[in-house]
């Protein structure tokens, strides 16, 4: 399956894109998704363990089941207000 | 009415208070969160704030719906500013109207502290010197039960 | 600049937010005290307000320099309104600004709780029937030493 | 000696005036005056035994003594904000 995943901030700058399309087996969780991220290296590898991330725009949890399609956003910590 | 939103504009500070108000509300509380001309020592020269925007609209108008339990009115405006912004300029402003002041005070202290904690939103400062830097920021804490899903 | 006035004029909101602010601010916070349509269950057309206008003045220049002491700044401004007021009009106006929020919340919740307690000031309201009465208060608790002397 | 007495709100309308002057002895106490003022009955006697009180605009105790010229205003329980 394919989902979108989205970086933002300083996780933008690290990776240096906003957007990346994965390929996952399907089952996969979110930890499998950052787990494949890292994977990746070049910037990606500097991407926290167990990042903060939301799945179609909520906060979701590591074991959190992935489906086709998701939106996949990693949160940097937040500094609003 | 209950209104949430993100925006690029500057923030409208009369039009914001002009969203609450009602004739039963004794009590009506403007707050503003605005850039300052240093952090932690170093003197900014300007902020900017970029936002997933389509989830912290879903964020904003969740908290807002939160708050405005306490509240006990649907009197609740909160707008968060993103862009480039100079100091004194408000990056977020919250309106609540309601017939007694503490639950006006609570609510509105609510809203501000659950935008800290949650919204998907981030901070890059411009210092005087020319350089610039993401200001260190929370790991975001979903309140809600639904915020963490299994 | 702490600002203090009790006046007979329509409460100007945005002029009272102009007089706090400062570039090292990060926090304002506006409460506005508005004429309610009912108390205690009777609905009310006005109210009107009367002070002991020397001795306010006094006092709530009192209240606002205990309060900047909560704020950490003296960004201060509190105007209370007297005479004729209708639905939906401000009586009262605190405007406060500090870097940090929680010492804006703090100081803007004592003025206007000290306003409650010791600004001498009453209320009188006019009901929808064509009755009026003097709104019931509170027996007035100095705050300061010097304020009951022996 | 000669002191002010100052009424306001509902007490102004139970004596019927806002202002009275009041003669005095010397070494007179705000307790003496308040004794005084209930004295002249019409009104004056439904005041407080113990009304709050300021003397020169600052809230002054029952014992507190009086001066020549000295500004005595009773205050109702006060309903500002």
């Amino acid at each position: 399956m394919r989902i979108r995943t989205l970086f933002f901030a300083s996780y933008k700058e690290l990776v240096g894109t906003g957007e990346l399309w994965l390929d996952l087996p399907a089952g996969s969780t979110v930890s499998d998704a950052v787990r494949e991220i890292r994977g990746k290296g070049r910037g990606f590898d500097i991407l926290p363990d167990e990042p903060a991330v939301a799945v179609n725009r909520t906060y979701a949890a590591a074991a959190h089941p992935l489906a086709e399609g998701d939106e996949l956003a990693f949160i940097p910590p937040v500094a609003g207000g | 009415m209950i209104f949430t939103a993100i925006t690029s504009d500057p923030i409208d500070t009369a039009g914001v208070l002009a969203k609450v108000g009602h004739a039963e509300d004794g009590a009506v509380l403007l707050f503003l969160g605005v850039v300052r001309d240093h952090n932690d020592g170093r003197p900014v020269s300007g902020v900017g704030y970029e936002a997933y925007a389509e989830m912290a609209e879903g964020v904003l108008a969740e908290l807002a719906a939160e708050a405005a339990e306490r509240l006990t009115t649907d009197r609740i405006a909160v707008i968060h500013r993103v862009g480039e912004l100079g100091i004194g300029e408000a990056s977020v402003a919250i309106a609540v109207s309601s017939p007694h002041r503490a639950e006006a005070y609570e609510a509105s202290r609510y809203v501000i502290e659950e935008i800290k904690k949650r919204l998907p939103v981030w901070k890059h400062e411009r210092y005087s010197d020319g350089t610039t830097d993401w200001v260190e920021g929370r790991r975001p804490e979903p309140a809600s039960p639904e915020g963490t899903r299994a």
